[in-house]
């Protein structure tokens, strides 16, 4: 690939659009020769980003999540973004198995940071978020599961 | 997400397969909530042999079913989580809290050998 | 589903990117119940309209390749769009094996009109071309082999 | 797409696997022209028993090569053709105009005995 190819996705915050979200990042991770344990693991930091977006940004309200997905030779960004209440406390939000929802782990940003080679985090509450996470080919697998023990 | 649950013994075993996220995680913890409260078996097993994939959310789900049955004084095994999930269930550290087995032909096996020989 | 899903792709026009639009619409295709028969169609449909925007529309040249997919109770509607070169007869376009490429065979209409219920064609030359095709649940399969033999 | 090209006795058998869209037909073109120049095959089998997906542009590929082959004064025949792409080709009118042949386990055969004893 000589330039850069940039895929915008635009998902109504609706749980079935995860997936989405999933398939287009896989196929353009598969694009750049990540091996198929590194397209799992970039899989899986869209799907915590995306789930948040829906979740926490919008708690179950109609929004759009917007997915911009840029391949470059040898790297691929991730930008997911919503206009929903917003993060107060960054770093405490990033701390592992901190939720402000009972009924989760707190382990999004756990795996977004594992599972990625960078994870930036904009919010202004009561405006929205934005995640933007690169990963770097051949240079995730394996990292992740040595630290294993978030819970 | 698909779930089938079966009844073996004092034991219930839930086949689970699809992708296990915040669309389906809420349909699995009803399902087995509900088989759990019905038959009251002694220990829970999660195949998880068709589990194409498993985030936090997902996750969410299986450690809300480990807890219950804890408290109801069983034991949760999870079973032939495939390699591309093994990552996120390592690093969230459940190999060190629930028993995972693997079988030698998951796509053979109703409710799994080596884990009922430990029961019996 | 209560209401509609409306998904937005924006790709760049660039072959490897179509397979990702055919990704989204089997997706969401899948969600809606169409069997598995009528989610092939609606692959080539899509594949069709997104092809002759990169191919026709931008030949070759860089521009965006827009594609709306929503998902209604049983019914899918699918947007392709793009600001390339637009037809100038849009009725000798649709017409069966008629190309403006000799390479070509003609036959993107013929799949998109056959594999799905409707199609609508808007261009004007030098701004665009927007396709817009609906298929309904349970209405496809089969109707399309009977009427074989374009070539 | 994936291609795999192979001499069997006078013919040409090319293996695809794949999606045959605008991003693969004009490799599947290069190389299959390719083969076609260096061996002079008598006739072309195209196994298609791992195609995922065909459109026009795949088509537009495929009867390309018919062509040539015709002009070459072999013939050229489709096998294995998997039901998801076989409305395309119906559509598109191809199983008039080549032959198709479908063997009993496609995955086995290496050039195929239905169609070779044709030839014989
Ligand atoms: N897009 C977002 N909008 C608002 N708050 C968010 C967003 N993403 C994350 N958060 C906050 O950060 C916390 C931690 O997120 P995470 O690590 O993904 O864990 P979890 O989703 O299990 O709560 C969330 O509980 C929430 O309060
Ligand atoms: N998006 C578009 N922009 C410009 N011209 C188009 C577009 N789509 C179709 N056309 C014109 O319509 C013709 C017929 O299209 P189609 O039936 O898909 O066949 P083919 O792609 O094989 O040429 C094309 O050759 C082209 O001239």
């Amino acid at each position: 690939m000589v330039d850069e190819n940039r895929v915008v996705l635009e998902l109504p915050s609706r749980p079935e659009n995860v997936s989405i979200a999933r398939l287009v990042v896989a196929q353009m991770a598969a694009q750049l020769q990540f091996t198929v344990a590194e397209v799992e693991e970039v899989k899986v930091a869209v799907s915590e980003a995306v789930t948040n977006a829906i979740v926490h940004g919008y708690r179950g309200r109609a929004g759009i999540v917007r997915v911009e997905v840029c391949a470059r030779p040898g790297e691929l960004e991730i930008a997911v973004s919503d206009q929903g209440v917003g993060i107060e406390d960054i770093d405490l939000a990033r701390q592992p198995a901190w939720s402000t929802d009972p009924e989760r782990m707190g382990l999004g940003f756990v795996f977004m940071e594992n599972f990625m080679d960078s994870v930036e985090v904009e919010s202004r509450p009561g405006h929205g978020t934005r995640v933007v996470m690169r990963k770097r080919v051949g240079s995730g697998y394996g990292s992740a599961a040595a630290s294993g023990g978030a819970v | 997400m698909k779930l089938d649950l079966e009844v073996q013994g004092p034991n219930l075993v839930a086949h689970v397969s699809g992708d296990l996220d915040v669309m389906t995680a809420e349909a699995f913890r009803r399902q087995v909530d509900l088989a759990l409260s019905r038959y009251r078996p002694r220990h829970l097993y999660v195949d998880m042999a068709g589990v194409t994939f498993v985030d936090s959310s997902g996750l969410g789900a299986i450690l809300g079913r480990y807890k219950r049955v804890r408290q109801m004084g069983g034991r949760m095994v999870l079973k032939n989580p495939p390699a591309a999930i093994q990552p996120v269930l390592e690093l969230a550290g459940l190999f060190r809290l629930m028993e995972v087995v693997q079988e030698m032909d998951p796509a053979r096996s109703g409710g799994g050998s080596t884990a009922r020989r430990r029961e019996e």
